[in-house]
């Protein structure tokens, strides 16, 4: 109960005071010393959790289970690392004069405030405030996007707000049509939005209207997720907005699009029985593996680059969801957690690699290794584990992902496997002229906190060759509940 | 706690040597630790591995289970007489290339030194561990880290671009070869959906899978093996690699892929079919044709000796897919045969070739040069690497007493018992191809004699090779082991077969110890006596014996008076070192029989130069047929799916509407 | 709840399919309308058809969290965003005529085609509806699917954000009358969320013009793929 | 292994050193008779052979140990080679110790050995020589061993003694496949000995000189050996060529009488054998160098003919 509310009103608190304050020299501190708590508390709440079992708290308004609070303690901690990453960052981008005080003073509130709707949206059990987070969390971002205000920014966070506002607005309409059909079942008053009971009563609701109310659901939240076709918005976000940013909407936005389809999921195949939310899913997750790989190579802006990579990565988790069963949703769950790490970390080297370079053209980046050995490996170690390089966690995935595919779908492990070697091919290419070379980048004027990626790096590594016990059983019962 | 295996003691080698690398990055500048005790007791942990394989090899299987991999598939390790045969050539190359290092290693050059220990004691760590592994999960992190580890030390000089380039397309196409291992593994497993080894050699799976699986597997370890036409990597990676890790990858890294290979098609798969020994065959053939011819015209030390690698790989297939196809005919003894040449032909290529490359290097130090045309005459000032190349040279030539004649020797033993095939074209053509062998084993001496020839014999061709001095101490201690281990090799067959016969037996339950042995070990005699043998001991003793009785003879009845004077050369006049045969001249008769193979570019002269300047490139074909075109196909896919992004919202907004809309008559209808 | 049903007067339900015969009606209006002030004016018109049919669902069926939610409507759709608009056009001072991406009669013909499409979709739906107002939820689908449209055939900053308001309206009808509302906590954000990204809108715009000179969004196609 | 072996051996060993010489006398007495001209003596390898013994050695500036350790190693190599081919008795004591396979390797060691000592002292001539004798080289082993497979597969050995003992013991059979390999076994030992029509023993012309181009640097002692070591390799192809195709007479027992038989009947061969390589010198020209691929080839296909012939016709005996 304590430590729900804690982790939800920190980001608030912290978020009020950054909006008075924001514009001090001590902001950044602040910033880190509110992630920190709210990891804390998220650390607090997961013990609690794996102790005592699934909480439902606030009458009923908020609950955490094994699948949620594993991405709350995930979005705390990519938080605080990402913060942590944001001190330097933006005293940087601040004595180049890309950035105002004032600027600064909107980063870090709105920086809070993103988490704190993220934080909701993850342990809301009410499903139309999980919608009432994400249209929040998209209001916040936008803003993050356009921080700089260059015209690029300015059409950058244009097309995430029309984009992602119409798909969120499909999303509403899906839970409408949810709570209608609920509501038939539990009455008005029989909280008919609340996940809880929705889950007990799962096999009773109407299946043509769930299965159309997954549809809007789907096309709504899958915009946010970046799914192919609707993922438009995805790289001009990541490659406008300040380096955190991009950061957090890879690490941490779209899981928690991704976490909302799947709630989504378990209802519809529970009225539906039928695999037609896996079905849709494997499908969008396929096409969204193959297209952004034959994007990759041609990127000219290294946050692009990886806003694609992202895009393939989330189609990736789809597809492993929508396979279902124990392994291929283990694999998903675990899939998220490595590539936010592995993502944002690669985030936090390319921003000071940019900034190193004055550009973020890939053609002007050389020599990183040279210049800064800790961002050139850390890019360089990075990119290998994002393209699936073995001993890092993502392969780990991958290999299971790929297993279940090849037993049940062959023909979808062949594309897949094509997809992810062209991929290989097109961004490794393109990091490694980056990474080695004769330098045309200069060392930096504040030295680069590389703490968090090398940290975000070594826990990937970790769950490369070893997943703890207690992870593994916790991601067994998540995989249980997606089902 | 329970005693320890000899499994136990191999993985703590391995945890060894990464420990070694630990130290070296934790202490990245200090040169001297490096250098002086970390390589050498590197080198140390290798001959300890190379004694447990040894001691494993007629030992009962061992398996051990880690904590580590996935939580429904730990790690499983084993060590049976296979794995145990490839540990020990690990082992006993390791220990000369890595005594080389030490002394190889120089301050300032390519990555820091520190990083270098930890690159290069991992890469060793990840082979053994490959070896070891006994699940696709295990197998496949080590695989890939090994060829990770090998990637950032060729790497390592990555200010050039064509080195970016060549390390680039190394681990582009090793990975996309994992991909076909990992399907491999994946249709092994089949429906079971159990990726430790043991289940797949249960799990019989039928129709056409095992070939489907044999044939991806070619295909993913012949991307590590470089065969044909996989091998364009090889010969830009292994050569701007620095040279202990050019010897480490054509010594080692190319038999780690043989190992999957063997493993695959005779432990995991559980029957062999007859034409996946003659694909192997044809596939063999080529490769090493292929590679010799090209090895004959190339102008760069290293690319030659990769070059030859890619034809001594393509032999050991060759005697691969000889086994298989006595196998496939119920011959075990015979296939056992052919795959003890195979096997042989690894251990032997192991020495030689890392010999030759480690040789190159000296060299480079030296002079700084690998371009043939600007090296020459260095037996006078690097004696100890030239006398030690010139046996490397002559083993890799397949020369007898050396080494790489007895496996080659062997091979064709095997290739006269293919007329007895019960099959129509097969006991026709079989033994035609023994022609083709020997027609590789002959150039294989052509491209050697023209690697040692020019190279150290004749006029230096440059004045600075003037300043060459000859290698170190601890190089030149690597050296001498691996020259030895070429001539004991050559000069102890019968003791080798023995080792390789409980592998045999392992995989084809058939050997050649009860025959071979049965002469004593100065007599090798695989079949029976009369039937062939050949006895490298009294070949050797016999020629010793007559050299110094002839010299003797000559000193003793005439004199030995000799007068230095200039060279003769038919009382030609005036005599520069321009004048010997280049590298491109010793190639011109290759190029001219084997034109069709080549694509050449040549810029001629115009009468009127004042400069006259004349070139002829020579390049593989493949790449221009195979490789590029593939290339551009992705490139057209990406132009297609790139119109896709138009930058206008309302266009982005339209896909939204019409995906909703399609997926919602989809849903209702 | 039944007896509330069983008692419901069949008036209002005529009332309320003529609110909602009306909403779709607007929707046409707007997709075919060319001058930015009248955009503005159908729109405010949508709200306060929605109000009064939110306000007779309310009172019909005696919800009173609905009545709260007839006012939010209200005040935010009929008072608050008009007002805004309509100083944002003065301010911005937006060229009054504005051309479309496609002729108005295509648009006009896709349109009707929507309709046959949300009506065939939203059929089943509105079969097991148990609510007095069957229809309405075919015709709230119909509405969004319009201001869809609109927003993709509109080629200037300010027209676009009023069809994205409209789509709200279409959400609205159909959680209001074809199933009594959501909980009120729901409403409550929903409404925040629209008046906060109204506002940050606004500013938007004035970015947008100082950046572009100009709110034509076809400015804005510099991020593209070839 | 008995004494009688060991002797036969030995025995062997100095009849090939002493006859090595003058089997190439004799082949330039009959080219001479043939071409009309006075014939040099029998023994005229002999005075050559002493002479340059006793000349000084002029040694090259830059030429290197290999370059010196050459003729002996060569001279070696090839007094083993004769020793192996079973020329007086099939029991001896090195059979053993060395097949077919084994002959043509150490054949190999020998070529690529003056090869490396024609390179080494670094003239234009020398390094050209070896040049064409590799490539020479790589084009007629092959073929060579494809006539050691044919004669193999007809005896189910490689090893020369039992091929020996089969061809010339067992009863009495007619082997098409042998015809083809000894035509083509004479094309590749005209090859390998440096013979018209691939190389010319006798001239010092640059364009077309092989072998000699490669020993140009020689001088006494060594050159010496040189000249007695390609004696020997001729003397070993001769006896290769008899017991492959005209066995009889090779005795399988070691005893003296046996011996002296096999010696006179040796004799008689070699005299016969010379004559046809002299007869086939004069009558043909030599050709191109890059002609001598077809040449080679065509020793080759028709050693792989008289395979194809053998397992076609002879495998159902």
């Amino acid at each position: 109960m304590t430590e729900l509310a804690f982790v939800l009103a920190i980001p608030l608190l912290s978020a009020l005071l950054l909006a008075l304050f924001g514009h001090h020299r001590g902001a950044p501190e602040i910033n880190s010393a509110g992630s920190l708590a709210t990891l804390v508390a998220a650390a607090a709440l997961t013990v609690r959790v794996i102790g005592e079992g699934p909480l439902v708290l606030f009458d009923e308004q908020f609950f955490v289970d094994p699948l949620n609070v594993f991405l709350i303690a995930l979005t705390a901690l990519v938080g605080f690392t990402t913060s942590l990453f944001s001190r330097p960052y933006m005293r940087v981008e601040h004595d180049h004069g890309r950035l105002s005080v004032g600027r600064l003073r909107l980063y870090h509130s709105m920086f809070q405030m993103f988490m704190c709707t993220m934080l909701v949206a993850l342990s809301t059990n009410n499903l139309g405030i999980l919608w009432v987070a994400m249209e929040a969390a998209t209001l916040t971002t936008v803003l993050l996007v356009a921080l700089y205000r260059t015209p690029a920014s300015l059409e950058a966070a244009w097309k995430y707000f029309i984009l992602c506002g119409v798909g969120i607005a499909q999303a509403l309409f899906g839970t409408i049509l949810i709570y209608f059909a609920a509501e038939r079942v539990l009455g008005p008053l029989g909280g008919a939005l609340l996940w809880t009971h929705l889950d007990v009563v799962k096999g009773g609701l109407e299946p043509t209207v769930l299965s159309l109310a997954f549809v809007f659901l789907f096309v709504g939240y899958g915009t946010k997720t970046g799914l192919v076709p609707l993922h438009n918005w995805l790289p001009d976000a990541h490659a406008e907005g300040p380096t955190p940013v991009s950061a957090v909407l890879s690490g941490l936005l779209l899981n928690v699009a991704l976490y909302a389809i799947i709630r989504c999921k378990v209802l519809v195949d529970g009225a539906l029985g039928t695999h037609f939310a896996g079905n849709l899913m494997i499908a969008f997750g396929l096409l969204t593996v193959v297209v952004p790989s034959f994007y990759l190579s041609r990127q000219k802006d290294v946050k692009r680059l990886f806003g694609y990579s992202s895009i393939e990565h989330m189609g990736l988790i789809t597809f492993a969801f929508g396979m279902g069963g124990p392994v291929a949703s283990f694999a998903g769950l675990l899939h998220m957690t490595v590539h936010s790490l592995t993502k944002s970390a690669i985030f936090f080297a390319v921003g000071h690699a940019a900034q190193m370079a004055g550009t973020q053209m890939i053609d002007d980046i050389k020599g990183l290794l040279k210049r800064s050995p800790t961002i050139g490996w850390g890019l360089m170690l990075g990119t290998l584990a994002i393209l699936g390089m073995p001993p890092f966690g993502v392969f780990t995935s991958e290999f299971m992902i790929l297993t279940t595919a090849i037993k049940h779908y062959p023909w979808a492990a062949a594309i897949l496997l094509t997809a992810l070697g062209v991929a290989f091919a097109a961004m490794f290419h393109k990091v490694q002229g980056m990474v080695f070379g004769e330098p045309t980048v200069r060392p930096l004027a504040h030295n680069p906190a590389l703490l968090p990626v090398f940290v975000h790096l070594g826990l990937v590594l970790m769950l490369g060759l070893w997943i703890p016990p207690y992870l593994a059983e916790w991601y067994r019962q998540a995989a249980k509940l997606i089902g | 706690m329970r005693q320890l295996l000899l499994i136990d003691w191999v993985l703590i080698t391995a945890l060894g040597w990464l420990a070694i690398g630990l130290v070296g990055i934790v202490l990245p500048r200090n040169f001297a630790l490096i250098s002086r005790y970390l390589f050498p007791l590197g080198a140390a942990l290798a001959l300890v591995l190379a004694l447990l394989a040894l001691a494993a090899i007629g030992a009962a299987p061992q398996v051990r289970i880690l904590p580590l991999g996935l939580p429904d598939l730990p790690f499983h390790l084993r060590l049976d007489a296979l794995s145990a045969f490839f540990l020990l050539l690990l082992g006993a190359t390791a220990a000369g290339i890595s005594i080389y290092a030490a002394g190889y290693l120089r301050p300032g050059e390519g990555t820091a030194p520190g990083l270098h220990c930890l690159l290069y004691h991992g890469l060793l760590a990840s082979m053994a561990m490959v070896m070891l592994a006994d699940d696709g999960y295990a197998f496949m992190v080590a695989w890939e880290t090994m060829a990770l580890c090998a990637y950032f030390l060729v790497a390592s000089e990555h200010r050039y671009a064509e080195i970016r380039r060549a390390a680039y397309l190394y681990l582009l196409i090793s990975h996309v070869g994992a991909v076909g291992i990992l399907l491999a593994f994946g249709v092994m497993a089949g429906s079971a959906g159990d990726y430790t080894f043991d289940a797949m050699r249960e799990f019989s799976s039928n129709g056409y899978w095992p070939s489907v699986a044999f044939l991806l597997a070619l295909f993913g370890f012949g991307t590590k093996a470089g065969i044909l036409p996989l091998h364009v990597w090889l010969p830009e990676a292994h050569p701007v690699a620095p040279s202990p890790v050019s010897a480490m990858m054509s010594g080692i890294i190319l038999k780690t892929a043989i190992y999957g290979m063997l493993r695959v098609a005779f432990d995991l798969l559980h029957v062999q079919l007859g034409w996946w020994g003659v694909l192997l065959l044809v596939i063999g053939l080529a490769s090493a044709l292929f590679g010799v011819i090209f090895a004959a015209v190339q102008t760069d030390m290293k690319r030659l000796l990769a070059y030859s690698s890619i034809e001594n790989i393509g032999l050991v297939f060759v005697g691969i897919g000889l086994a298989l196809v006595f196998k496939s005919f119920q011959l075990p003894n015979l296939a056992a045969l052919a795959l003890t040449a195979a096997l042989y032909h690894c251990l032997n290529h192991a020495f030689f070739k890392s010999l030759l490359f480690l040789c190159t290097g000296s060299v480079l130090h030296a002079t700084g040069e690998r371009n043939l045309g600007k090296l020459g005459g260095l037996i006078h000032h690097m004696p100890w690497v030239a006398w030690l190349a010139l046996i490397g040279a002559l083993a890799s030539a397949g020369l007898p007493p050396l080494n790489g004649f007895v496996s080659e020797w062997l091979l064709l033993q095997g290739f006269l018992f293919t007329a007895g095939l019960p099959h129509g074209y097969l006991n026709m053509l079989l033994p035609t191809v023994a022609g083709a062998v020997a027609l590789i084993a002959a150039l294989a001496g052509f491209a050697m004699v023209k690697f040692f020839g020019v190279v150290f014999l004749g006029q230096p061709r440059e004045e600075k090779l003037a300043q060459a001095h000859d290698a170190g101490r601890l190089e030149r201690l690597g050296l001498l082991w691996l020259a030895a281990g070429c001539v004991l090799l050559g000069l102890l067959p019968n003791v080798v077969i023995a080792l390789l016969d409980p592998v045999t037996r392992q995989l084809l339950g058939g050997g050649l110890s009860y025959t071979a042995a049965s002469h004593g070990w100065w007599l090798l005699a695989p079949i029976s006596e009369d039937r062939a043998s050949y006895s490298p001991a009294i070949f050797l003793v016999s020629i010793a014996l007559f050299i110094p009785l002839v010299y003797w003879a000559v000193r003793r009845y005439y004199h030995g008076r000799l007068t230095r004077v200039a060279a003769w050369d038919c009382g030609f006049p005036l005599q520069t070192s321009r004048m010997q045969d280049t590298a491109e001249g010793f190639g011109q008769p290759i190029r001219r029989i084997f034109s069709p193979f080549f694509k050449r570019t040549r810029e001629h002269p115009s009468p009127f130069d004042t400069q006259p300047r004349y070139r002829s490139i020579v390049e593989d074909p493949l790449w221009y047929w195979l490789y590029l075109p593939v290339a551009r196909l992705v490139e057209h896919g990406t132009r297609l799916i790139a119109f896709l992004q138009q930058g206008r919202i309302a266009i982005y907004l339209l896909y939204s509407f019409v995906t909703l809309l399609t997926l919602l008559v989809l849903t209702r209808g | 709840m039944n007896a509330m049903l069983l008692n419901a007067v069949p008036l209002a339900s005529q009332v309320i399919n003529l609110c909602a015969a009306i909403m779709l009606l607007l929707g046409f209006a707007m997709l075919a309308q060319r001058r930015v002030l009248t955009l503005i004016n159908l729109f405010m018109l949508q709200g306060l058809v929605l109000f009064t049919s939110t306000l007779i669902v309310a009172l019909s069926t005696h919800q009173n969290h609905l009545l709260w939610s007839a006012a939010l409507t209200l005040l935010l759709k009929v008072i608050a965003l008009p007002y805004i608009l309509h100083r944002l056009i003065r301010r911005l001072s937006v060229k009054w005529d504005i051309e479309t991406l496609l002729n108005i009669p295509t648009i006009m013909l896709i349109g009707i085609a929507l309709v046959v499409v949300a009506f065939n979709v939203a059929q089943p739906i509105s079969q097991l509806s148990g609510t007095i107002t069957r229809a309405t939820i075919g015709i709230a689908l119909a509405c969004v699917l319009l201001a869809f449209l609109m927003m993709i055939t509109r080629s200037k900053a300010v027209p676009q954000v009023i069809a994205f308001l409209a789509m709200e309206n279409g959400l609205f009808f159909a959680a209001t009358s074809a199933t009594y509302g959501m909980p009120m906590v729901v409403e409550l954000g929903i409404a925040l969320d629209v008046m906060v990204g109204m506002v940050i809108l606004g500013v938007f715009f004035f970015q947008i013009r100082q950046q572009f000179d100009s709110l034509d969004i076809r400015h804005m196609e510099t991020r593209r793929e070839p | 292994m008995n004494f009688y072996a060991l002797f036969a051996q030995l025995l062997e060993l100095v009849v090939a050193l002493v006859l090595a010489p003058i089997l190439n006398g004799w082949i330039n007495m009959c080219r001479a008779w043939l071409q009309n001209r006075s014939a040099p003596p029998l023994l005229q390898t002999y005075y050559t052979l002493s002479k340059l013994f006793h000349k000084d050695v002029l040694l090259a500036h830059n030429a290197s140990t290999l370059f010196r350790a050459a003729p002996y190693i060569i001279f070696s190599c090839m007094a083993l080679a004769a020793a192996i081919v079973p020329t007086l008795s099939t029991d001896l004591i090195f059979a053993p110790a060395a097949d077919a396979i084994a002959l043509v390797g150490l054949f190999a060691l020998a070529r690529v050995f003056i090869a490396l000592a024609g390179m080494d002292v670094g003239t234009s001539f020398g390094s050209l020589g070896s040049r064409r004798e590799m490539f020479i080289g790589f084009l007629a082993e092959p073929a060579l061993l494809m006539v050691f497979f044919t004669a193999s597969l007809i005896s189910r050995s490689t090893s020369l003694s039992t091929i020996v003992e089969t061809l010339a013991h067992r009863e009495f059979v007619i082997y098409p496949s042998l015809a083809f390999a000894g035509v083509a076994f004479t094309m590749v030992s005209l090859a390998e000995n440096a013979r018209i029509p691939i190389d010319n023993p006798t001239t010092h012309l640059e364009l077309t000189m092989i072998h000699e181009a490669m020993i140009l640097e020689y001088s006494g002692r060594h050159l010496a050996l040189i000249e007695w070591a390609a004696s020997l390799k001729l003397f070993a192809y001769s006896c290769l060529g008899i017991a492959l195709f005209f066995p009889f007479g090779i005795p399988e027992a070691a005893d003296p009488l046996s011996l002296a038989l096999a010696g006179a009947t040796l004799i008689l061969k070699l005299a016969v054998g010379g004559f046809v390589l002299a007869l086939i010198e004069t009558l043909s020209a030599k050709m191109r160098i890059f002609r001598a691929p077809e040449f080679l080839g065509t020793a080759f296909l028709l050693a792989v003919l008289a395979m194809l012939v053998h397992l076609l016709l002879e495998t159902g005996q």
